[in-house]
């Protein structure tokens, strides 16, 4: 990998992380509402992956959504002023956190009914395959998802249709308080993949640049006709599952032997060790996103509230 | 003009859309190699070919969801539900999916999807396979829901629903399939969420719309041989509500009866009586009567089947009431 | 008699009758381990253990039909939706199979169970997340809905719903949880299907149920000090839906406003108000008016998500005009 | 094999046939209504696996449920008086063809939502594991109906609590006029059991003694603790998915090359072959059905309807 690449990827990483961070804060501070679910320790996951799409290719998500409209390059100014409810937002403030979206981006949003989502990503597929395009399809859930009909109606569904979706399974141990073994009868997710005829490859979920090696290939598979793929991705989410999560599901040990293989740290390492990166090259970095972020939340808090009447836009297109 | 079933007007609407534009194309359980389990496809797929009349397996959210994010992304989907009682298994995708995506992302998407559901009453089919259950649709903002009671409504407004480019649930009532009406040649469109007055009359207001549409008009006749001229308004769509009409027949009448297939508690009838009352409190010479079906899980056995629907006999009678 | 919150009272009543009754047991996701999402369940896993407290996967659709086939084989299962919205995915299970086993097999099988489900808006989750579709359960017969706003309600109809052979969808309006109320210590039942009058009074009757009581009640503190007395009547129940003491008050107060959380159209309001002119017609002084949400999927901006739901000044509003 | 045992399945397999043949005709003349749904062809499957239940063990099925009504041991006269719609049916005439079924028989119904009944079984038999008793759930569907999100909400429930559910897939080839292949992303069925942890074998599904063994196997395996199980009967239905089928989607070469596998046949040929039975013996079984059927159809034709006011009764158990 071309170190260029690695130090914008340790920089979107550091963004996600810090972006959240604040958004934690500003939560506390109740200028966030609603339900607001952190990616932290998951970034490489978002990065490696929309790093390795082409550019007619779509992303979809679920509600914990942040890291991905940021990876899209959404603009993280109406990003924060979605997470505010401000009309200068993403969604103009309708959607909040959970349903961020940028349609030039294709970048088709987060989700906030577990799989609902994934129904749409074969949708969406078909839309490509009708028209004839190379285009595919990146759909990411938890593996808490994979328990729900809307799974295995759309895994199948893609199968049987030869869509081109890449199914993306952030496996980060636990769907809300319940571990992937208390929920799913087979431990290991991608046993499911065999069930619609995909092979499915387990992944370190916490290395970005094997997420980004892995999505191109199955990226490639599927551009070359093989059909649906899936990838598990395996990692984990520091923080609890939303905010006021009581946390008593798992041990701090866990979360420190996890934090051990923090995906920000992995990259650091090896941007220090095997590209000459220096210290001052990442502080800069990580500068320029404090900055960032800091107009961010500036630009958020300054733009207005949606106006009454916004409550009555965008029910139809048509009135 | 022609005099053509309810089914054809509604395969010709399909068939001449999807010539007339190359995004629109048909999924679902069986609209394919079958031709449609109520016989509406037939011949599509050989003229049209899989790709654009796609055979779905057994899987109702998929076919809703999925729907969706090919309309999304510039399709124009009619995805079937065999029959409406499937369509409960797709309620998320319709109403949280369907109906809300243009809202919830700020209008950034659209979602140009028709839903396609027969429904009813009266074959003999239990409890699970009977249903009318179309006000619980009709309950949510963001989708549009249209039931027509004509084959010149059906083929108007279902051509008006593949164009709209709001989501669309398309409610036919399947003992509707076999009944004839006129429809011209010529293309024409009816605008979705507008009522129609069916038959003029200054006794009483009768407002029904699908199946209950043909038994109200079967009891005006017989209403008519006793000097009672009934006005009957057609509501054609249950979202948006387009009450104008009723109200302006009521305002005239001064006495109404609502007619529906579906169960009358939270029914289409209760909405329709509640803005009667409110929107036209000082015509009100009696109350509003409501003719719907009877609270009970629908059973096999025909008679008794029969016995829980709704017929002119209940009609007429609710009509006498108030006269 | 203690003050405690609804919350409490819903534990109260769940503990008490998994200790009455060891065939009572609760399945659902994050009820064990977690606590319950709303913490209703908190230390149930630890006492009961995991044979009685069942935490299951993300899948409501078998959540919904498990609970189903545990209660025909005996059990009395009370399955927890973590909330309402995702109850939809399990609309056919809960219609068309809870609701109507009973029927379909012409009384071979009962089916003894709970659904609990938290609602409602406010708390900016977002369009999907902030539904009050109370109504379209309602609908359905075979099925009984109950709705309380009150700790003393909650515990005493939870109670019966438990314990009642058939099945229940007993929803808690969330923002209610913290709402405190006297409950007794001894034992007590409240029959389902029973309405309540909530506050006397001559000059105007809010009916009203759920979150839509407290915002009634609230206005109806502000109507006292302008010498304006409200008589509010607590549903409690949707279905089956008692009407006496609506039409009893109405018949005093020839006015009425109803009082709900959810859509105005085809909504709870609709029925009740269809009922009260079909059987107090010759009361009726005045349009019955509806408060109820705007017809919109629910924002997340806190300012806007507000301006659509009810509040104590829509309440205020609705009957000034009427008086 | 016993020879009693083999005749007796035999009288169950011509039972089931003769009954459905009737039913066909009394629906040609409008005595039956609704959806008829035939079972013809796929006799083996239900008496085989039904014989080999023990005694406190359930059944449960979809609407193509004649079969296994008969073959729990339902009075004929009350199954037919339900296809007419009479009072005196199994379901007091509120159920009708598609719901069959007898509480004391265990026998919890066919459903007609396809995959409905899944999660019902998986809840029939939490119910035997609360309790601590060895009995299981045999539970019956179709191809079609493991493509639905029911199918794998339930499978997973039944894997991840270890739920003593025997599932049995009858692959018949179609689900309505979609071959297997047309609707799911794995072409043999028992792929899909993979997914769940469970391990599936394929039986012929034609041949009433394989199917009983495979049967009996596997509820062996679920009492002995090792969690569902999962069989798929390799069957065929001769006749249309229901009356009126238009069978656009086969050929009638297919249909007759399925045929010569046919159930009945095959018993026959071994009563005859390996177990001394004559001709005479099969006869005579073949004509008490035919008596037998005959006192059902008199028994349902004289029954009465419904009354009137049983429209309002089994709503609720309280009123
Ligand atoms: C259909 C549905 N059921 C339940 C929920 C509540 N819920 C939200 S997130 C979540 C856990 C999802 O876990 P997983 O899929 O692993 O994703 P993660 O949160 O770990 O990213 C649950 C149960 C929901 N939003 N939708
Ligand atoms: C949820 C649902 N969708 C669609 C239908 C309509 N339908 C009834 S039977 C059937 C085919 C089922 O095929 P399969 O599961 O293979 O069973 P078989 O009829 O072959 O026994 C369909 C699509 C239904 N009853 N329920
Ligand atoms: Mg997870
Ligand atoms: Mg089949």
């Amino acid at each position: 990998m071309e170190k260029a690449t690695l130090l914008d990827w340790y920089r979107q990483m550091v963004q996600i992380r810090r972006f959240e961070q604040k958004c934690a804060e500003l939560y506390q501070l109740g200028k966030i509402g609603g339900f607001l679910h952190l990616y932290i320790g998951q970034e490489a996951v978002a990065v490696g992956s929309i790093a390795a799409r082409q550019e007619n290719d779509h992303i979809i998500t679920a509600y914990r959504d942040h890291g991905h409209a940021l990876a899209v390059g959404a603009d993280m100014r109406r990003v924060m002023a979605e997470m505010l409810g401000k009309v200068t937002g993403v969604s103009k403030g309708k959607g909040g956190s959970m349903h961020l979206a940028d349609v030039n981006k294709r970048f088709w949003g987060g989700y906030a009914i577990v799989g609902g989502h994934l129904p749409l990503a074969a949708g969406i597929a078909l839309a490509e395959q009708y028209k004839g395009t190379d285009a595919a399809v990146l759909c990411y859930f938890g593996d808490g998802a994979t328990n729900i009909g809307y799974f295995h109606e759309s895994l199948n569904l893609a199968g049987v249709w030869k869509l081109p979706v890449l199914w993306i399974c952030e496996n980060n141990q636990y769907g809300m308080g319940t571990a992937v073994d208390r929920a799913s009868a087979v431990p290991r997710i991608i046993d499911k993949a065999t069930a619609y005829g995909m092979k499915g490859k387990q992944v370190n979920g916490m290395d970005v640049v094997e997420v980004y090696q892995a999505t191109q290939k199955a990226l490639k598979a599927i551009r070359s006709g093989k059909g649906p793929q899936f990838l598990e991705m395996i990692t984990y989410r520091y923080e609890g599952h939303s905010m006021g999560d009581p946390l008593r599901y798992r041990t701090k040990d866990e979360v420190e032997k996890w934090r051990a293989d923090d995906p920000i740290g992995i990259l650091e390492r090896r941007l220090l060790q095997e590209h000459n990166a220096t210290q001052d090259e990442l502080e800069a970095i990580d500068q320029a996103v404090e900055q960032e972020i800091a107009e961010a939340v500036k630009f958020a808090e300054e733009s207005p509230l949606p106006s009454p009447e916004e409550l009555f836009t965008d029910i139809y297109v048509e009135a | 003009m022609a005099r053509i079933t309810m089914r054809q007007a509604i395969t010709d609407a399909l068939r001449e859309e999807m010539l007339r534009d190359e995004n629109v194309f048909i999924m679902g359980e069986e609209v394919g190699v079958w031709g449609g389990t109520y016989a509406v496809t037939r011949g599509f797929y050989d003229e049209f070919g899989p790709q654009r009349v796609k055979d779905t397996p057994i899987a109702e959210m998929v076919i809703g969801g999925a729907a969706v994010g090919a309309a999304m992304n510039g399709l124009r989907p009619v995805a079937e539900f065999m029959t409406i009682n499937f369509a409960f298994l797709a309620l998320d995708a319709i109403v949280n999916h369907a109906a809300k995506v243009h809202y919830m992302f700020g209008g950034q998407f659209k979602c140009p999807v028709v839903f396609r559901a027969p429904g009813g009453g009266g074959r003999q089919l239990g409890a699970t396979h009977s249903h009318t259950p179309d006000v619980i649709f009709a309950h949510f903002p963001g989708l549009k829901v249209v039931s027509p009671a004509t084959p010149y409504d059906a083929k108007g407004l279902l051509k008006s629903a593949i164009r709209s480019d709001d989501p669309v649930l398309f409610i036919e009532h399947a003992t509707l399939y076999q009944v004839r009406g006129e429809v011209p040649e010529e293309e024409y469109l009816i605008p979705i969420g507008v009522s129609d007055v069916k038959r003029t009359g200054s006794d009483v207001t009768i407002v029904a719309y699908a199946q209950g549409l043909q038994v109200a008009l079967e009891a005006t006749n017989e209403l008519a041989k006793e000097g009672i001229e009934a006005e009957v308004v057609d509501l054609r769509s249950l979202r948006p509500l387009d009450m104008g009409p009723a109200i302006t027949s009521f305002k005239k009448t001064f006495k109404a009866v609502i007619v529906e297939e579906g169960y009358r508690s939270f029914g289409i009838g209760a909405e329709v009586a509640a803005r009667l009352q409110e929107e036209a409190f000082d015509y009100m010479d009696a109350p509003i009567k409501r003719v719907a079906q009877m609270e009970v899980p629908l059973p096999y056995s025909r008679e008794l089947e029969q016995s829980a629907l709704i017929n002119k006999d209940r009609v007429i009678a609710a009509v006498k009431e108030i006269l």
